[in-house]
């Protein structure tokens, strides 16, 4: 059973390897930078919901307000840069480190709330967040701030045309988010999340301090998020209140994750290659007629993929580990 | 050689309501100890207190020579208090391996040391065939199982079982108890609540019986189900003939 | 205005709070029934109040059909129930607002005439609108009503059971569907009743519901899940509090003042100020 | 109404659609791309733009008979009577889905040039990829005065912005204070995005500079609720002047709220947005009876110059509204670039906006009360005079400037 | 009066009773014995609608039952004790009963069961308002079939009643489903505690891994060695 384990470990591994070099080798097959982009877009959200998915499908406390965290790693690094000429590189990193100090504080009284009172507040606070930047007006208020882009420069991140260093960035983000978690899965954190997901009394009584493990795994979403933050707003090179902050972007963080398959090592992943390119494609090929078709078949699909695989699309491949399952099951009940 | 635990003049209220009484009750290492009573005497609160779930309103709990009354649940775990509870609180959306792994963790910070530990406790228990299942499709008599693994896990000294009997034909409930017997061998001490006279009298080496949250009677099984007043509270008088 | 959000999150309530389903499609709900009022009143030129009646009548079928055909499923989920509702009544309020805009067009509609619009009634130096009064009023009795059904009839304990546990009500012979379905139906209509009262003085488009859905989630909560009295008394509160902050405070920021004395108030009561759950 | 439009639109649809499968531009056609909301709050501008973008393109395509650049002909006469295919993309009023949308349409649809988008903050991100594209960007209706500032080379603007308009106003007042009107203290009253921000900033600055008190200064929120403590405040305030920055949503929840809470100014004095839309009028018409608009854009222009009439005949068959303010500037902003590449004889970015640049079309040749179209060397046009509109009688007049003028302005409103 | 014939349920892919036939007559006692996880809560289960049978029929008078929905069965006269008792533990005691009712809403005196009820269990009658979750275990047993009572059934099923309940109680309980069988209704059983069970149960049947072992009247069952030993641990 434990070569069972290990050889599971090491086969998610070699999976995420071989996809992320296939995904590498991506750009010498597409040139399109309109596809590029929708890749691009899909890698981001794939990070950041395999972020979100450590707080709220690991640790088990649902977040709506990650766009908190989003917008501050973005307003961070561009205030920074902007304002006083600090490197986005270091930008991200500080904005990273802020969203965790804020996730951390918020988690004080957050934490002990519980079902929809908890994900009400984080709506609420992210929602908070946005108003207050949308009338900052050394943050530029409703204006935004506008990244002055002046040619390609690794240093300061920026690329007029080319979309790779792009593509580079939020392929390693979003390795390192998923590497992150397949990390923690193994590690006490991950077993003392899930536990606190599953019962935080009986966790208790195990041992499981429930409020620090709710105040890591707040800390280290917080952390990549804002990373993916940062990446958004350099990649957009403007940045305003609603466009990094709106509540869409909470949503967008947990949906791929939910159609994936919440608290899942490959649900974010999954979701986010399916979700992604789909919103995108429905938008341009059918958003442009005015009346709302795109939207019926999004929402339908969203509605569809909830109904009929609660448990995410990985459910589709467990399938087969489920039957092994059932044997195992026989196996103990006529033991 | 002082005893394992000792509840001090413990009260517990709630609002209106007194759970437990200036309980005073105290449990030796390597002993088996039953607590039972009536229903609603207060026993899963006094678990809850010694466990450390809440503080007591009034008292003290020592638990390996420490006052621990104002430690929480999970600092208490770390010292050896190892629980069941009677609602089974199984991580349903783990496997069994995982569930022991949660437990065995406070002791075993390597992940590796971990789960050889969470195998040897689901061996210890006879869940070994069952590791990879999820703990949702287990049957309520493996959930209770899985219950004392996982708490075993933890390595406690002090066990305290909330009725991990209950609901066992009586031939499986000699398979428990034997369980229990294996582990005091072990070196753990148990304190037990249980209401199956017929198991839980030949097992305990000491029985205390709680009634509207004070203590009742104490002492050897064979003298407290003859004490009339646990007849009259507790047993029936049908009861105090069969034991 | 307060009542008004009262009125609007008591059939939020009623879904959300006392049969514990989380319903994100609710200002969708709000904007097909200030349509529907509005189309009453464009080609039968039926009075917006007249029409409440029948708004919140279709509006009942609406919701038990949506019960039926949709979250009765999402219900059933065994795992992460809660994010099964989320996502699909998401998803739903997706599909909802691109249907809207395809049978009604993105135009913006609003009725200009009616009995009531534009009338004030001043007193003693306060203005009082007569839609928002009579909102008001609706409000208290739809309140009253809810609570009287809630606590004093079979059905109204029939449905804190299917809450409490809906796999157990069949024991008693009780269907839950049925229950649920009257629920949805019931919590629906309420929303109809808003929506023919909003339809006097706002404006209606596609995505008018998604400026009341914060609003009113933040009300139901700040009253306490599972209580009806909670739901009435959030909403006179989140009223006041946002006409302090807007004195106070910059106007773009009076939401603020509402989030924080939500966050306030769950910090100290993490069930709401009347929440049994 | 709906089902001829419905049929209107599902042609829309299948071309739309059946698009990105055609192949790429060839000389006989040439390409621009449409970017506007199409889904989501303001669907509606992105529809009504639409229709107006199509009537343009039947003036640009068909023969016709208007003293416009490109009328006469088929097709454009530079490029041998190419003719001018447009592709709509949908921002749903997001930044980077526009930005997404522009990329896709230069890189993919190989459009020559990239027109739009109603919000400002989208026309910030579509303006930088033109930019980096080389790809010349016309900003046919974003009113925001920071948009030009950026130093880009490639953006255009035809219409005024917020600054020119708020001037306008101002020169409105001065002009009534000469004749004793008493004009002492204004309230300002603007959404808090982009649009309301800006507009907001130049009208406070503008009343600085000539002498005159705001008395109240309310930012709200977009889309709110309610507006109730705002119009209170207003109302409390009781300035000579209500000027209020806000789109149709919010402008006729603000007109309701007003005339619930019984407060009416003494007169209106708006910036376009919501106040030149149809829907607002619809919404709350009796009540706004005096309410004076900037635009640029006024149908009585149709009394001296006919075609302006015959053209809005033209939109009105497609969308069975009249022009406004927003339609006619996204119709001109169209003619306006497909004058360039036909002078500019090549699909080619760099020629077109060097075109752009050159370009120099009287105001007699535009269905505008406008001097002039040139640009200069930031991309916006100086010469695109603002007119204020009073909504009189069920329609609007022309009342501002006294050139344009064709009535005196009724002050106060009622 | 109840005939369940061959009935096999699976859940999970797992067949948890197979091809399970058990008769009940009117006026009986019926035992249902077996270690755990011998199919015997699946057996109440299946009869009462809460899993549906893969093959085989249950017929109540003559009624076909399997296909109903389990709120129909309830209706049609059979009320079933689940052995965690399902309360709705926020509402009161009296809610509760009165919910027990609930077919019966339309009539002028619903509740005439509430008699046999109080006088069964008297100690509820004196908890009226009292949430079911503040009731103890022995309590919340004695409402559950107080509740089920209020259904008006003819067939009542128990799922372990004695499970987790101190001895006096147990006794308590036992006894009460003697006089539920003396005030004309027919007890299904299903219970651990074999041997208090077969002294009240007029016939039983064990089941031993989703198949019926044996079955008879329950004082032969009772002395049966084998059963002596494997069942009662003597």
């Amino acid at each position: 059973m434990d070569k069972n384990f290990a050889a599971r470990r090491r086969r998610d591994l070699i999976v995420a390897g071989a996809l992320a070099t296939l995904a590498a080798l991506a750009p010498l097959f597409v040139k399109d930078v309109y596809v590029q982009n929708i890749l691009i877009l899909t890698l981001m959200y794939a990070a950041l919901s395999q972020s979100w998915n450590i707080l709220s499908g690991y640790c088990g406390q649902i977040s709506l307000g990650h766009a908190l965290y989003f917008g501050i790693g973005a307003y961070t690094t561009e205030l920074l840069f902007t304002k006083f000429g600090v490197l986005p590189w270091f930008g991200m990193l500080a904005g990273g480190g802020i969203a965790a100090l804020i996730a951390m504080g918020l988690g004080y009284p957050f934490f002990r709330l519980r079902g929809h009172y908890f994900v009400i507040a984080t709506i609420v606070i992210a929602e908070i967040g946005l108003l207050l930047f949308q009338n900052w007006e050394w943050a530029g208020a409703a204006m935004g701030i506008t990244i002055p882009v002046r040619g390609d420069s690794w240093l300061k991140f920026q690329f007029l045309r080319s979309k790779l260093p792009y593509f580079y960035f939020a392929l390693g983000l979003c390795c390192l988010a998923w590497f992150v978690t397949w990390w923690l899965e193994d590690s006490k954190w991950g077993f003392w999340w899930r536990a606190v997901k599953d019962n935080p009394e009986a966790a208790e009584s195990l041992g499981v301090v429930v409020f620090n493990s709710k105040m890591g795994a707040a800390a280290v979403s917080a952390f990549l998020v804002a990373v993916g933050g940062a990446f958004y707003a350099q990649f957009l090179a403007y940045i305003d209140p609603e466009s990094v902050m709106g509540f869409q972007f909470s949503l967008l963080m947990a949906l791929p994750a939910v159609l994936g398959g919440i608290g899942t090592l490959w649900g974010p992943v999954l979701g986010a290659a399916i979700l992604i390119p789909m919103t995108e494609l429905t938008r341009s090929y059918i958003g442009g007629s005015g009346r709302g078709v795109d939207l019926i078949v999004y929402g339908a699909l969203i509605v569809a993929i909830s109904l009929a695989l609660p448990q995410g699309l990985v459910s589709l491949f467990s399938r087969a580990k489920a039957k092994n399952q059932v044997k195992n099951q026989v196996k103990g009940a006529t033991r | 050689m002082t005893a394992l635990l000792e509840t001090r003049g413990v009260w517990q209220r709630f609002g209106g309501l007194v759970a437990n009484s200036d309980v005073s009750i105290s449990v030796g290492r390597g002993e088996i100890v039953g607590l039972i009573g009536p229903n609603g005497a207060g026993k899963s609160t006094l678990f809850n207190l010694i466990a450390g779930v809440l503080p007591p309103t009034q008292g003290s709990i020592w638990f390996d020579g420490e006052d621990v009354t104002n430690l929480p649940a999970a600092e208490r775990c770390q010292r050896g208090v190892g629980r069941t509870f009677q609602v089974v609180k199984s991580f349903e959306t783990m496997t069994v391996i995982d569930n022991v792994i949660v437990g065995a963790l406070v002791r075993n910070t390597v992940m590796r040391e971990a789960r050889g530990k969470a195998h040897e406790v689901l061996e210890f228990t006879g869940l070994a065939a069952r590791a990879d299942v999820l703990a949702s499709d287990l049957v309520p008599a493996e959930k209770r199982r899985l219950e004392v693994a996982r708490a075993l896990a933890t390595e406690p000294k002090l066990l305290l079982l909330d009725e991990v009997l209950t609901g066992l034909t009586p031939t499986e409930a000699q398979t428990g108890v034997a369980l229990v017997r294996k582990v005091r061998d072990a070196g753990i001490t148990v304190l037990m609540v249980e209401h199956v006279m017929e198991i839980v009298m030949p097992l305990v080496d000491r029985a205390i019986v709680l009634d509207l949250g004070k203590v009742l009677v104490e002492g050897k099984p064979a003298d407290v189900v003859r004490d009339p007043k646990v007849i009259k509270a507790y047993l029936g008088d049908r009861h105090a003939v069969g034991a | 205005m307060g009542l008004l959000y009262g009125l609007i999150a008591v059939g939020l309530a009623l879904i959300f709070g006392l049969m514990d389903v989380t319903n994100f499609a609710h200002g969708e709900f709000l904007m097909i029934a200030m349509y529907l009022s509005f189309f009453l009143f464009a080609f039968f030129a039926i009075d917006p109040l007249l029409s409440a009646p029948l708004v919140a009548a279709a509006m009942f079928v609406f919701g038990a059909v949506v019960y039926l055909l949709i979250v009765r499923f999402a219900m059933r989920a065994k795992t992460n129930a809660g994010m099964v509702q989320i996502f699909t009544t998401f998803g739903l309020a997706i599909v909802m607002r691109g249907l809207a805009q395809f049978f009604f067009t993105p135009d913006y509609r609003s009725i200009p005439q009616s009995w009531l619009g534009g009338k004030t009634i001043s007193f003693a130096g306060i203005f009082l609108p007569e839609p928002q009064l009579v909102g008001a009023l609706v409000s208290i009795a739809a309140f009253a009503g809810l609570y009287f059904f809630i606590h004093r009839t079979d059905f109204g304990r029939a449905l804190e059971a299917t809450r409490e546990d809906p796999g157990a009500v069949a024991l008693v012979g009780i269907d839950k569907n049925r229950v649920f379905a009257f629920g949805w139906g019931l919590g629906a209509g309420l929303v109809g009743l808003a929506g023919a009262i909003m339809a006097v003085f706002f404006y209606i488009y596609p995505d008018v519901g998604a400026s009341f859905a914060l609003i009113a989630y933040v009300t139901v909560a700040l009253g306490g899940f599972g209580s009806v009295f909670g739901a009435f008394a959030g909403g006179i509160i989140v009223g006041l509090v946002e006409a302090v902050t807007a004195l106070m405070l910059p106007p773009s920021l009076k939401s603020v003042g509402i989030y924080a004395v939500y966050l306030l108030v769950v910090f100290i009561r993490p069930r709401g100020l009347f929440g049994s759950m | 109404m709906t089902i001829s439009r419905r049929d209107v639109l599902l042609g829309a649809t299948a071309t739309a659609a059946l698009v990105p499968l055609a192949a790429r531009a060839q000389t006989s056609e040439v390409v621009i791309g449409v970017i506007y909301p199409f889904s989501g709050g303001s669907a509606q501008q992105g529809v009504d733009a639409q229709k107006a973008y199509e009537t343009a393109l039947e003036v640009i395509n068909k023969d016709t008979d208007f003293d416009l650049p490109l009328a006469k002909g088929e097709g454009l006469p530079g490029l041998g009577g190419a003719k001018v295919r447009l592709v709509f993309a949908d921002h749903q009023a997001d930044p980077q889905k526009g930005r997404a949308e522009a990329e896709r349409l230069i890189t993919q649809e190989k459009v020559s040039a990239i027109i739009g988008t109603y919000q400002s903050a989208v026309a910030v991100t579509v303006s930088q990829i033109c930019e980096r594209y080389q790809i010349p960007f016309v900003s046919a209706d974003n009113s925001s005065p920071s948009l030009h500032r950026r130093g880009l080379k490639y953006y255009f603007r035809a219409a005024p912005h917020d600054e020119m308009y708020s001037a306008a106003m101002f020169d409105f007042f001065d002009a009534l204070k000469k004749k004793g009107t008493k004009i002492e203290t204004l309230a300002l009253f603007h959404e808090d995005t982009i649009f309301g921000t800006d507009s907001g900033n130049a009208q406070a600055k503008i009343a600085g500079e000539r002498g005159y008190k705001i008395v109240s200064d309310i930012k709200y929120r977009a889309n709110s609720p309610s507006l109730s403590a705002e119009v209170q405040q207003l109302k409390t305030a009781n300035a000579d002047v209500l000027m209020p920055s806000s789109y149709t949503t919010d402008g006729i929840l603000l007109v309701k709220t007003m005339a619930e809470l019984g407060y009416k100014p003494n007169a209106i004095v708006a910036q376009d947005a919501g106040f030149s839309e149809k829907a607002l009028y619809d919404a709350v018409g009796d009540k706004l009876e005096g309410v004076i608009s900037r635009g640029t854009f006024s149908l009585d222009l149709a009394q001296k110059r006919p075609m302006v009439g015959k053209i809005n005949e033209m939109f009105k068959a497609r969308s069975g509204k009249d022009f406004n303010d927003l339609t006619s500037r996204q119709f001109m902003g169209l003619i306006i670039l497909a004058d360039a590449i036909s002078r500019a004889k090549s699909t080619d970015g760099e020629k077109i906006r060097d075109a752009l640049a050159a370009t120099d079309i009287p105001g007699e040749q535009t269905i505008m009360p406008w001097k002039r179209v040139k640009f200069d060397e930031m991309g916006q046009n100086n010469d695109a005079d603002p007119v204020l509109l009073q909504y009189v009688g069920g329609k609007f007049v022309t009342i501002f400037p006294p050139q344009a003028a064709i009535a005196e302005a009724i002050w106060p409103m009622k | 009066m109840l005939s369940v014939h061959e009935i096999t349920t699976a859940y999970q892919g797992l067949v948890a009773i197979s091809a399970v036939s058990v008769e009940v007559t009117k006026g009986e006692i019926v035992c249902v014995a077996g270690a755990n996880g011998a199919g015997k809560s699946t057996l109440l289960k299946s009869i009462a609608g809460a899993e549906r049978p893969r093959s085989g029929t249950v017929t109540f008078d003559g009624k076909r039952l399997n296909g109903m929905a389990q709120h129909h069965i309830t209706a049609a006269g059979i009320a079933y004790v689940p052995e965690n008792r399902r309360l709705f533990p926020r509402l009161s005691v009296r809610d509760n009963l009165r919910l027990g009712s609930y077919l019966y809403r339309g009539e002028a005196d619903r509740e005439g069961p509430l008699d046999l009820v109080f006088e069964l269990f008297p100690r509820l009658s004196e908890r009226l308002d009292q949430r079911a979750e503040t009731l103890s275990g022995g309590e919340q047993q004695m409402l559950a079939i107080g509740r089920a009572l209020m259904t008006r059934p003819r067939l009542l099923m128990l799922d372990e009643p004695s499970q987790g309940i101190m001895p006096k109680l147990v006794d308590e309980i036992f006894q009460a489903v003697l006089r539920i069988r003396d005030a004309g209704m027919t007890v299904l059983i299903v219970e651990q505690r074999m041997a208090e069970c077969l002294e009240i149960a007029d016939r039983a049947y064990i089941l031993q891994t989703g198949r019926v072992l044996m079955q008879g009247p329950a004082a032969e069952i009772k002395g049966n060695p084998d059963v002596r030993k494997a069942y009662l641990g003597l």
